[in-house]
C-alpha cells in the first residue's frame, strides 16, 4: 500500500509564501536562481571495505555510494552476463521521517531510478564481468546509504554511483584450468568496465515555477518532482516523475532546458572524478 | 515456461505492421467494463488486448489508525498488485519492490484528479489486481482505478487515461505490449488528465533522443484520448443500464 | 495467534430475526430453499498466461483459478512424483474484512481444504508428472484468487479449480538424451493427469437449521460451517468443520443428506466442463 | 533423519495387533498433569503416549490494542506452536501455514466452551505447545488447553475432549500415532463437549466412505469418553492436592 | 531498535524495600544467602523425537534444551568442521511479558550468550563431527525453549544444554563408497564429542549488593547482572553483562568470588547427569 | 572476497609488535568529529583506525506509540546497524542477530549515562551505523553515540567510552582491529564511564585465565581513558568553533 504521506514537516504557511514570492522574481530562498545547482563535495575512497566508494555532498545533502564485487552465478537467461544490483536505504539517522526497517518506497524508487538510468543504456558493460561462461560472473552491488536530507536524494545518489564506479578496482580473476576454480589476484586489480557516464537531474515544480537540484524546503512545497537521466552521449536515459502534481506540456520544455544545463553543471563541478587514474 | 524467448531479436515491426498486426499508432482492442464487483464502492476490468486489470475502490472510510489521516483531505491508499498466475513465471504473491514502486507512481498519477478535500479524515483504498500482464499494466491499472473512482461516486477533476509509448525497431508505437517492451528500446507510461491538458504520470525505461521523447509525448496525448473517449462510454453505458432499472 | 474475529460486520437485530423466521418456514432470505445452491457461471480461459483458468460466479461470489505449471525438482523422499502447491490470496478488493498482505488464517485454511481434498485420493496422478526421475518434475500450481465475497468462497474455490485443472494444457516435455536437457514442445500440449473430479460442498448451522450455498448473510449469522469433499465414485475425500459453533450427531446426518444432494447440483449445474475437449 | 521411512509400507495391523500392540479401539496411555506452570493462570501438560503437549492460559485480561476487543464477551486467542524439536526433522521456528491453520480450528473447537460473555472487553490467551509429536496433536492441544481453562478457573459450558480416529490397513482405528497418519488412509480429528454429546472439531484428511465415516463418530466418541474421564480426575487430583494445603 | 522495557511488571516500593533490607542483612527474600543457588531437578530423554533433551527445573524457572542432529553441508570456510546452531524461544506461555512471533532480543541474546561460552573454546569437538571433508557433515541443532519464567533463564538454559548434550546419541554415519551416499545406523549410536564442560553463572547486582542465581523479583530490581561462563578446567569461556546498571571494579572482585562457587554449586548438585552412561 | 583469509594463522606479533606496527598497548589513530550532520539533534563520526562509525541523536522526542512511554522517564531508543558495504563479505540490509543482541547491550551501556529523568514521557532515539568495519564496531559505536548525546544536548553522568582489549599470540592487546577478532584468542568490549570509575559494558568472547581477565579489565581502562580525552577534545573544538561564530 503506497499512503499519501502523512508524516510531512509542516511549512509555515509564511514560509510557503515567502518561497513563492522570491520565485516570482526568479530568486530562491537560499539565494540561488532557478537554474543553479548547489555545491558538489565528493571523498573517493571512503570505506576501505568496499571495491569503490563515494561519500558526495551536494549542498547539505549528503550520501554515500559503496561498491562490492562478489563473485556469483549468473541468471539462467543471461548465461553471459554479470549482475548489477542496486539497493538504497534511507536510514534513520538521515532524516526524522526515515524509519528503521525495510526500505520504503522512496528508497525503493531510487534505487529502481538509479538502476533504470544504468541498465537500459548499458551504462556499465554486463558481459565483461563473466569469469566463466554460464557459472562464473561477478556481481556488482550498489549500495546507496543516505545519511543526510536536504533534498534531491536522487541527483547526489547518481553522482555518487557514478564516481563510485569509475573509481571502483575488482581483483583479476582468472580460472584454474585443471579444477575450474576461479582464482582472485588482489594484487591486479581492474577497473569496472563503465562504457557511458550516467547522471541524473532533478527539477521541481512549484505551481507554474521550476528550480534544479531542489532543496528539502523546495521539496516540501514542491507539487510534483521531475527527474531526467543523461548519458554523455546526450541520449535520455530514463525519467521519473513523482509527487502528487502534474506537469502540463510547457512545463516539461522549461524542464528539459533547465536539466540540460544542469547536467552540465553537475558535470562541470565533478570533472576531475570522471577521468581515471 | 522460458520458450517465448527461443524467438527473440526477430523483428518487432516488418512492413510497417507489427507482430501482432497493428500499425504503429493502433491500440489494442480495449474493452472496459464498471461495476464489476458486489462489495465494492466502485469497481472496473480493463482490458488493453491480453493485458486485463481489475480495480476496486473501497471508501471515503474511515482510515483505521488515526495517524493515518489529514485534518483537511482524505488519505489515498493504493496497492498495484499482480495475480500469481498473471505472469509467464508464477510470480511470488508477496510484493516485489516493482509492486511497491509502481503502487506509489500509480497513487501519484491519480491524486491530482481526486477531489480529496471533500472528505477530511477518510482514506480512500485503491486496489489495483494485474489478473493478465501483457505490457502496459500500471497504465491499465490507472485507467481501471480511475473508472472505479469515478464509480465510487467520488468527485474527480477528470479522468485519468494511461497509456504506454514504445520505441521499437527504431520505431515510436503506441501502447506497446509485452514482447514489445521486452524487446524494444524504450518503454514510457504516461497517464494524463485529457481535458485539462496535465501529464499525472511519466516514466522512460530505456533509451530515446530527445526529439523521440517529445514525439512520444504527443504520441501518448493521442493515445491517451482514445482511452479517454472508452472511459467515458463505459461509464455512460452504467449509466444508461442504471437508467433502465 | 488466531483471534476471535472483531471485526465481522454487523448484522442487524432484524436481519437475524428475519433470517431465522424466515428458515423456521424452511425459506432462505434470497428465496432459495434450503437445499438450493446458488446459480454457477464459469468462464474458461480468462488467464491466457495460465497453463489453465477458470473465472466462476457463485451466486455473486467471484473467484479465480489459475493453473502455472512449471519445472522443479522434486522432494528428496518422493523422486518420482510431480509436486501440487495450491495457494490462496484473498485480496482486499475482494471485501472490506480482507486486509492487504501475507494471506491470512482464512486464506491458508481454504488452500489447505482444497489441497486435502485433492491430494490423500490422488485427485491427481502426481506419478504422471514426472520428466526425470528423481531429477525434473512438473509443479504445479494452483492460484486461487477471490475477488468477490458474498460468502461460500470454499465451493466456488473447489469449482473454479476442478474447472482450472481439467482445461488446463501444459506443454510436452522429452529429454534430450545427449544433453540431459529438458525439451518443450509448445505445439504439443497435454492434459494435466486429473483421475478422479473432486469437488467440495458447504453447509452452514444456524441454530438448528441447515443450509447449503451459504450466501455471505446467512455465513454472518451461522454458528459453524461444515464442508465436506466428494470425490465422482462417492467417497468423501475431506472435511472441515469451521466457525465457532458445534454440531450434534443429529446435524451431521442432515448435512451430509443436504451435500450429497448439492453435490449433484453443483456437478449437473457445471457439467459442461467436466468433459474435455 | 529419514531412517524411519526405510520400513514403509509394511503392514500397520497384523494379528488384530497395531504396531505398537494395540487394539484398534485402544487408546495409548494418557498422563494428563494440571497447574504445571507458575505464571500461567491455568496450565496442563498433557500425553497420549509420545505426543506430548504443553497448554498454558493467560487472562481474562487487557487486550492491549483496544483494536481487539468486542463489547459483549471476551476474546480468544489462541495459538498452536511446535517446538523445534518437536518433530523428526527439526522443525523451523517460524509459524508455518498448518501450524495458522490449527490455530483457527483449535480456537473454533474451544469457543463454545467458554463462557466468553462473563468477561467482556478482555482477551483470553490459549497458548499451545507440541514438545514432542506422535500424531494427534491438534486434538491433545484441545484436550491440554481446555484443561488449563479449567485451572485458571475460566467458566466452561464444559469440557473439550479431543481425539483422532484413522483408517490403516482399511481398519478403522483409536488415537492413531505418527506412523498410522503417515502410512494410513485416513486422519478424523474430533472434539467433543461429551456431556452435552456437542462436537466442536471435525476435521478429514484421506478417504473414508460414508459408512465408514459414521463408524468413525461413534468411535471418536467413545474414545473422547475415556480422555474425558482423564481430565476429570486430572482436575480432582488438583482439586484434592489443593484442598490438603 | 533495541527499547528501553516500558512493561515490566511493576515491583510495588514495599516489595523493594523488604528486598534491599534483607540484602543489608544478607538475607534473600526466599530465604536463601546472597551465595545460595536454587534447587535444580533435571529429568533427561523428554523429547523422544530429539537426539538428546533435558528438562530443568531451576527453582520455579523451567528450560527445555533438544538436540537434534542433521546432515547438512559444510560452510565453505570450514570444510572440516560440523556445525553448531544454538537457538532460543522464550515462548508465551512461559511469562506475560513475552509475545508470539520472532525471537526477540532477549532470546537472542541468551542464544548467543549460550553459544559464545561453547564456541571458541571448543567445547564441542566440531572436527570429529564430519563425514565426508567438504561435502557432509552433522548440524548440531541445539533449541532452548523457555517454559516457566522466574529469573535466571541463562543458567538454567545453560544447565540443560549441557545436561541435553552430554545425554545426546547420534546415529553412526557411514559412507557408501560407491554411490558417495550417507549410510546411518541407528542401532549404533554415537555420543557428541563434547570435549569441555561449560556451565554459565549468573550474579545480580542490586544496589552494591551482590547475588547468585537471581529470582525474577530479584532480577526485577537489580541494576545489571553478569554472566560468566567456566570450562571445568577453569578458564573463563565467555562473560554478558546485561541490563542498565553498572558495575565497579570490586563488584566485579566479588562478583567472581561468587560465581565461581556458584560454579561449584551447580556442578555438584547435577554431577549425575556429567557421567555418560 | 575471501582472499584474506589465505594467509591465516600467520603470526599475529612478531618482535612485540602487532601486524599494523603497533605495540600491544598502542590504540589506532583515533578521528572523533562532532555534529557532522544537519537534521539529527546530534552527530559524531568516529574512526578508530579503519573502524568507522556515525551516529546520530534525535530527541527527545514524542514516543509516537503511547505504548513506549515511560511516566518518570525518557525512553532510550537505539539501533546498531552495518551498512551494507562496511564489512569484507557484503552484509544483507536486514537485521542480523548479532546486530539485534548489539542494539541491546548498546543501549544498555549509555543507559546509565543519560539522565533521563530529565525528560518523562519522551523518547531519545540513538542510530549508530557502521559505515566500514574494522574491529570494535561495538565499542566506537557507544563512543560516537556518547558524542552525538552531547552534541544534542542531552544531560549525561559522563561520557561512556568504549574500547576492546583482546587476546592474540598468548598476548593481552588494546584496540584489536579485526584481523586479530578472528584469529586471536579472545576479544573483550569494554565501556566506561572514567570520571565515576563505572563500567557499562564488559563481553567476553573467547577464552581468559582468571588472571588474564583481571589484568584486561586495567589494560581496557588505560584505554578508555586515552579515548575519554579524545572525546572531550572533540566537544571542546565543536565548542571553541560555536563560540567563534
Amino acid at each position: 500500500m503506497s499512503i499519501t504521506p502523512v508524516d510531512i514537516p509542516v511549512i509555515p504557511a509564511l514560509k510557503r509564501t515567502a518561497i513563492l514570492n522570491l520565485l516570482s522574481r526568479s530568486q530562491r530562498i537560499d539565494g540561488r536562481s532557478p537554474s543553479d545547482t548547489r555545491n558538489i563535495e565528493i571523498s573517493l575512497g571512503v570505506i576501505p571495505n568496499a571495491n569503490g566508494s563515494a561519500h558526495v555532498k551536494l549542498g547539505l545533502t549528503q550520501v554515500i555510494a559503496g561498491i562490492k564485487a562478489e563473485i556469483g552465478s549468473p541468471f539462467q537467461d543471461t548465461p553471459n552476463m554479470g549482475n548489477l544490483i542496486v539497493n538504497a536505504e534511507f536510514v534513520p539517522l538521515a532524516s526524522p521521517t526515515f524509519e528503521p526497517g525495510p526500505p520504503d518506497e522512496r528508497a525503493i524508487e531510487l534505487a529502481r531510478i538509479i538502476d533504470r538510468s544504468l541498465r537500459d543504456v548499458r551504462a556499465i558493460d554486463l558481459e565483461k564481468l563473466v569469469i566463466i561462461p554460464g557459472r562464473k560472473v561477478w556481481n556488482i552491488f550498489i549500495d546507496i546509504y543516505v545519511i543526510d536530507h536536504d533534498g534531491n536524494l536522487v541527483d547526489a545518489s547518481s553522482i555518487a554511483t557514478l564516481a563510485a564506479l569509475l573509481s571502483a578496482k575488482i581483483p583479476r580473476a582468472s580460472v584454474n584450468q585443471d579444477k575450474g576454480e576461479v582464482i582472485l589476484d588482489p594484487a591486479n586489480r581492474d577497473e569496472i568496465p563503465v562504457r557511458k557516464r550516467v547522471l541524473t537531474v532533478t527539477v521541481a515544480k512549484i505551481e507554474d515555477h521550476l528550480v534544479v537540484d531542489p532543496s528539502l524546503e523546495e521539496e516540501t512545497v514542491a507539487d510534483a518532482l521531475l527527474t531526467i537521466a543523461f548519458s554523455e552521449d546526450g541520449l535520455i536515459t530514463g525519467i521519473q516523475k513523482s509527487g502528487m502534481g502534474t506537469f502540463k506540456r510547457e512545463h516539461l520544455k522549461k524542464a528539459m532546458e533547465l536539466a540540460k544545463n544542469a547536467y552540465k553543471s553537475y558535470i562541470s563541478q565533478i570533472s576531475q572524478f570522471l577521468v581515471r587514474s | 515456461m522460458s520458450e517465448e524467448k527461443v524467438e527473440a531479436k526477430r523483428k518487432l515491426i516488418e512492413g510497417g505492421k507489427r507482430r501482432d498486426g497493428r500499425g504503429p499508432e493502433d491500440i489494442r482492442p480495449l474493452h472496459f467494463e464498471v461495476r464489476v464487483l458486489k462489495n465494492a464502492n466502485g469497481s472496473a476490468l480493463v482490458q488493453y488486448g491480453n493485458t486485463k486489470v481489475l480495480a476496486a475502490v473501497y471508501g471515503p472510510r474511515d482510515p483505521g489508525a488515526r495517524s493515518m489521516a489529514l485534518p483537511h483531505r482524505a488519505v489515498l491508499r493504493c496497492r498495484y498488485h499482480m495475480a500469481p498466475f498473471s505472469t509467464h513465471e508464477r510470480k511470488s504473491p508477496a510484493p516485489s519492490r516493482r509492486e511497491i514502486e509502481l503502487s506509489k507512481v500509480v497513487r501519484e498519477a491519480l491524486e491530482p484528479a481526486v477531489i480529496t478535500e471533500s472528505f477530511p479524515r477518510t482514506a480512500i483504498d485503491i486496489f489495483i489486481e494485474v489478473l493478465n500482464a501483457d505490457g502496459g499494466t500500471r497504465t491499465a491499472g490507472i485507467t481501471a482505478a480511475s473508472l472505479a473512482l469515478a464509480d465510487a461516486g467520488i468527485p474527480m477533476r477528470d479522468l485519468v487515461a494511461g497509456i504506454a509509448v514504445g520505441k521499437v525497431d527504431g520505431v515510436l508505437v503506441l501502447d506497446i505490449n509485452e514482447e514489445e517492451d521486452m524487446y524494444g528500446e524504450a518503454d514510457m507510461p504516461m497517464a494524463f488528465m485529457p481535458s485539462l491538458g496535465l501529464i499525472t504520470l511519466i516514466q522512460l525505461n530505456g533509451t530515446l533522443s530527445e526529439e523521440e521523447f517529445w514525439s512520444a509525448i504527443e504520441l501518448g496525448l493521442k493515445g491517451a484520448e482514445k482511452v479517454y473517449e472508452a472511459q467515458k462510454e463505459a461509464l455512460r453505458k452504467r449509466y444508461a443500464s442504471v437508467e433502465q432499472v
